[in-house]
């Protein structure tokens, strides 16, 4: 039945609708970069009216990982006894110097992980061993790092971390907004998140930014949906949220995983790679389980000040700038050498603008 | 298991030690493992898996309400407001 | 256009990457910026998997392939007759009758001798149904944790018919693109019987040599332009090769090419894109429009040929570009792929 | 007398050991007891290094090889020239002009590509100088503690002039065995140039192709019955190898055996036989007796052969044996390595 | 200078002249495994004269260390945290079930050195393992074992040990020299082991055991040097040492080495593969250096049953039969797949019948 | 290193730090760090190394008197008795 939501007819006759509700120019950015890639996937920027212009967002989190956090990984990794774990994607992303492949090509032991349980099974498979797990993500994947946390801890596995790099979405999308090159009208808000954190905190964001809100999926036609909810919610100068991903995300959200995120984590200031830092805009693992934070259980400081200057990631994000306008696009840029993260995640604007050349 | 995709429930599981709850999970043909702690669902169902976990179950009336959605503007043809449980 | 906007090739990395050997523009920057230029000749620019040589006034075709799979057997089969497919269907795609094969081994100490002679039977076997001979062979053994259990290096010999020519360079422009089967099962069942995804599924590698189909179609169909088998980088590396040495276009229609829904759920779950992944039985045909419908049926009557589909077509457009027709009929570039797919997370 | 007295050729271990890539008796049950019985057809069973081929009404030569030297670079070359220079070898000893050569690597990740380069450019220099072009390749790159750095294997093609037949099968009593350089250096420059043997030493690997000094032999001298190059396992199992195919007896003269000082010094240091330690640039050349002098005079003349001794003769004895007449004017026999030779303490 | 020591020319007049002194029949052992080797190597033996036989003693470290030791050091090896080095001939030894290589084809970190000093540089190379070096041999190699462990004390190396497996000569001629079956007349004594100990012990022996006994060196000339000495003796019937190795052993051996001995070791009784247990034919480690002492500091029991039963070694050595009356010769028993020790090493009695097919 | 072989000393090297004496000894071509603890010997002596460590010198007179009582055997061809230091 879900094959159904990739149905060509029944996209081509959305798409059909879109253009006949659009009347202006509308600025829509999707949050989240799964999205950023299902667009890219099937093409659909082109197929929409002229009017709209999609910016991506900054809601991938490979992509807003900074490059001091990645040193870190990378410093960690390093270390003789350290088995350092992680999803595929984050071993491409440059560090200041280095990335976790070419660190691994020099014989560290860096493991490839589809979540994180999986490297809490390693940790206890490998008692002599310290595991790190390269925590990152936003609401969608805190709570399974903090379920894991926990079972770490009921478990009583002692030689588990994880470095966390867990951003929260409005902080974000608030700090976008009112910027003041900021042409944002619209947003997608990624249905994933939304899925844990339910749809009031975006309510809020939308009365307060002035901007219409549809909550998104992924696959051609909830994006499709979403897009057409966003424009006609625009047209009719509506500011507040509507749900166009309904069998996935409930009003309240996962009350349960939002329970155990608040078990484990508080909330914190983050580094965005490429915005800057941003109040209150992340997770981290509080004091009770602070033997599961690598940074604490290695005694480590992230260095906050290295960035790759040359890479204009920040204003990708907010919209200022296509992955075309910047200099090194292409260039000195490129999938297999990347200046920054959104070239480095196959949902990274820059990749997609690059695999797809757009 | 990485990337967030609805799968069935094939069987579930209930550890005797108290450990995390798993069911295993039918992916289009694909059977994996899967924790399902903060779901409830039985065999059957559809979840939606995150990085090795269910986030949700998968509300099927609702998924079947939004392709008849796609009909109502398939017919009219026109500006149509989809339903939302937003008041 | 990257290429075009990219003046400055350089090799940032100075060590070998796993992305490397993944068949993508790591590879291929070994193979421009290290092979290439020391072993320059005309021969190795045909940019084909393997050569056509002349010997005292005739043609043969000379090809090479070492194989490093992991785990050594896998559902469908082992490393053993992924050595000897292997390298069969690339005489095979030179347009060649196989006739003798070598085989070099390298062993890893420890090796249980009973997982060698498995494959060796399994080599034996394959050899014998592609029609194939194995007639030298070398064994090297290396130390614990220098090598993974086995590797097989096979080189093959052909015979090419006179005249005959297969070969990138013959692609034109409204040329049709047959793909002989379901794409990707050979990448993704390697992929799940690794254990640590816990993957439980039905799919097989496609590991086959396919001789008859191929005999049968270089008999019936006069004029072939291209033959390729899309092994490691899948189909969209492989059609890249392709255009970029024919400085063609290649347009794909998306909602043809054949694949199994176990193999697009396990790649979705992966965040991977099956156009990339790898297969050990699937050929690419490339040839005019007009032998195109008599081609799919001889590919069709073949036993592993039922699911065959022609997918594209060769048409104007930037040299070098392979196209994907979307469902929703918009229409993108599938580039290379630099280094290894990584599992993505969201 | 051994394997009239061994009726139970057993398999004892289950697992690959180090002894198994010996190219002693553990190498050659693993041929004998897996590869033969599964691969078997009259061409391999020509038991050389190569194989002579029927193609096409003429006939060709195909050999492989995989390399696999720890460390990459030593005294006298590096993994590159060893992996041409060996493939064309065989080429020659099977009487062939070398044409074609195959090059296959597995590169260890984290391999600099420094010493890639490096390795590549001797290849290309090395086949420059033997007349071979390389024609084909691959690459595969593995994880890191896969491999050893590089792994390469080469397989070759040659022509073979018609008529001309060199096989151990021609040996016969009478027939004369020449050494065309000192035996043990390759074998002692590598051993020596491991860290943990704290050697030092002047002792360069003689790896070279003898593309010329093989040339001129073949149309100088018109009977020649075997030649080989004394690789894995030295001068001793090539000769053993020999003995039993042919089933002849051969007798050496140990005194004429040359051997340089150094390396006989470092074999006894290490209680090592010489005459089983390998060589990269030394052949064996086994002859009718009445054109032992030209022939040993065409071998001097080549810059690779001035150094070049008659050691022994083909004898009536034990089918499958050699001997060596000791300076004392004893004589004992030479078996076959089991295993590899591992260093004694007393 | 010392090539002359192989000279045909030289060596065909000594032989003429044990020719022309030999007048009886002499059963003459030679000691050493070296000694073995280089005989077979020359192929000294066929050019005696018919009286001499010559029996191959139980000299060859290799050969009479018991399989219960073998398999000991097998333990150890399989230990996850321990480097094991050995000599290369040790390798091949059969255990009851296994041998050192089989064991390292399983992953087993097993290391061939030159030298006890060699396996000490790896272990202050590698603070995270223990090393333990397999110490074999007479009383040659015992001194040098001693300078390590002292070197090893001095350096304050706490990761490093000794599976002592180490013999001494004269208890062993004794014993074999006392069996009834025993033909023994003459023995060229191990000129290395002389080195060290000098010859005073050796005179007590020829005295007590009425043998005629020549210090003899392992270069052709000396071998045939030693067997001219011993016949000349034996035939004046003069039961006494003569040393026919005198550029290399000294009167009184090497007081320095022996020091050492005597600081590190102590006499034990040892077991000898083949042969049995002898009286204070061996040394062990004193407690006050027990720390480097590996059956010690693992804790652990060798289990002194386990022996191959078909296998004749002790027969042999003590000159009963020659390998080739061994119903395991050549059948069962080979290089590839030895059944025991003197199959095993290179200059192991059977190994040397075998490859030179005497 | 392994077997007790003769060599000649090159250089001597005494380690500050009050650690084992060593030397430079060619073998025949091949140079090799020794242990030479328990000699005495200066360059140009020749020592018989054994495991890594020089078990004894060299009596260069005893090995040239040797070879000189090989000759007495040769020019008398009949029993004689090699000098010896056992009384
Ligand atoms: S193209 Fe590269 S440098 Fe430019 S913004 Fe994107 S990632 Fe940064
Ligand atoms: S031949 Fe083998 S079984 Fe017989 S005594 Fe010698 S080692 Fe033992
Ligand atoms: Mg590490
Ligand atoms: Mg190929
Ligand atoms: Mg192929
Ligand atoms: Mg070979
Ligand atoms: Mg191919
Ligand atoms: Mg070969
Ligand atoms: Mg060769
Ligand atoms: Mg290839
Ligand atoms: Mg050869
Ligand atoms: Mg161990």
């Amino acid at each position: 039945m879900f094959n159904e939501f990739r149905n060509p007819q029944k996209a081509k006759i959305l798409l059909e609708a879109i253009h006949k509700i659009t009347r202006h120019s509308w600025h829509i950015m999707e949050i989240c970069g799964g999205q950023t890639h299902a667009l890219a996937r099937y093409r659909i920027e082109p197929l929409l009216p002229k009017e709209i212009k999609l910016i991506h967002g900054p809601g991938c989190p490979v992509c807003v990982t900074p490059v001091s956090i990645v040193d870190t990984a990378i410093q960690l990794a390093l270390k003789n006894n350290v088995i350092f774990t992680s999803f595929g994607d984050m071993l491409r992303v440059p560090g200041s110097r280095h990335d976790l492949l070419e660190i691994k090509s020099r014989g560290a032991d860096i493991r490839i992980v589809y979540s994180p349980l999986d490297a809490l099974r390693i940790a206890s498979e490998n008692p002599g061993h310290e595991i790190v797990f390269f925590g990152i993500g936003f609401e969608t994947t805190a709570p399974i790092h903090a379920l894991t946390i926990l079972e770490a801890y009921r478990k009583k596995i002692r030689n588990f971390s994880v470095l966390t790099s867990l951003f929260t979405v409005p902080q974000a999308i608030t700090t976008i907004a009112q910027d003041k090159e900021c042409t944002l009208n619209g947003i997608l808000a990624a249905g994933h998140v939304c899925a844990i954190t339910g749809t009031s905190e975006y309510e809020k964001l939308a009365k307060h930014l002035k901007l219409s809100i549809a909550v998104t999926g992924f696959e051609p036609l909830d994006l499709l949906l979403g897009i057409y909810t966003c424009i006609d919610l625009l047209e009719n100068r509506e500011y507040t949220v509507k749900n166009a991903y309904r069998r996935i995300v409930a009003y309240d959200g996962n009350p349960k995983a939002r329970q155990e995120i608040d078990e484990v984590f508080e909330i914190c200031n983050r580094k965005w790679r490429g915005i800057g830092e941003i109040e209150k805009s992340g997770y981290q693992i509080r004091s009770k389980y602070e033997q599961y934070d690598a940074l604490k259980r290695f005694n480590i400081k992230t260095d906050n000040k290295k960035e790759a200057s040359s890479c204009q990631a920040g204003d990708i994000m907010k919209g200022k700038i296509t992955p075309m306008q910047c200099k090194q696009f292409g260039i000195y840029c490129t999938p297999e050498h990347p200046l920054g993260a959104p070239m480095v995640s196959s949902e990274g604007a820059c990749a997609a603008y690059y695999r797809y050349n757009i | 298991m990485c990337l967030a995709i609805p799968g069935k429930i094939i069987s579930v599981e209930v550890p005797e030690d108290g450990g995390l709850k798993t069911a295993v999970v039918d992916f289009g043909g694909i059977l994996k493992n899967i924790c399902i702690e903060w779901v409830e669902a039985t065999p059957g169902e559809y979840v939606l898996a995150h990085a090795g976990v269910a986030l949700t179950t998968i509300d099927i009336k609702e998924a079947e309400e939004t392709l008849k959605d796609f009909e109502i503007i398939a017919c009219h043809n026109e500006s149509i407001n989809p339903k939302d449980h937003v008041q | 256009m990257k290429s075009a906007q990219c003046p400055i090739p350089k090799q940032r990395y100075d060590r070998v990457l796993l992305g490397h050997g993944s068949g993508g523009t790591l590879t291929q920057s070994l193979i421009d910026e290290i092979f290439y230029p020391a072993f320059s000749n005309p021969f190795l620019q045909q940019q084909h998997d393997g050569t056509v040589l002349p010997l005292m006034s005739q043609h043969i075709a000379f090809t090479t392939d070492s194989f490093v799979v992991s785990p050594l057997f896998f559902p469908g089969g082992n490393i053993g007759d992924l050595a000897v497919n292997g390298t069969v269907n690339d005489l095979l795609c030179c347009g060649a009758t196989p006739l003798y094969l070598s085989a070099g081994f390298i062993l890893e100490e420890g090796l249980p001798l009973e997982d060698l002679k498995k494959i060796v039977k399994t080599m034996a076997k394959a050899a014998e149904k592609a029609g194939i001979t194995i007639v030298t062979g070398d064994t090297k053994v290396v130390e614990k944790g220098k090598c993974d259990g086995v590797f097989i290096n096979t080189s093959g010999i052909g015979s090419i018919q006179k005249n005959l020519r297969i070969s990138p360079k013959n692609v034109t422009e409204g040329d049709i693109v047959i793909v002989t089967g379901p794409i990707g099962e050979h990448g993704v069942c390697i992929l799940s019987t690794r254990e640590n995804l816990g993957f439980e599924s039905k799919i097989k590698s496609d590991t086959v040599a396919l001789r008859s189909m191929v005999m049968n179609l270089l008999s019936g169909i006069p004029n072939i332009h291209m033959l390729r088998d899309a092994t490691r980088g899948g189909i969209a590396s492989t059609l890249n090769e392709i255009a970029d040495t024919a400085q063609v276009s290649i347009a794909l229609d998306e909602s043809k090419i054949p694949i199994e829904e176990p193999v697009l759920s396990a790649c979705e779950l992966l965040g991977l894109d099956p156009l990339y992944v790898a297969n050990e039985g699937v050929l690419l045909v490339i040839l005019p429009p007009e032998e195109a419908e008599s081609a799919l049926q001889i590919i069709k009557n073949d036993p592993n040929g039922s699911k065959a589909e022609i997918i594209g077509e060769v048409v104007k457009g930037t040299p070098g570009e392979v196209y994907l027709n979307t469902a929703l009929g918009s229409s993108r570039i599938i580039g290379r792929l630099s280094g290894e797919q990584l599992p993505r997370i969201c």
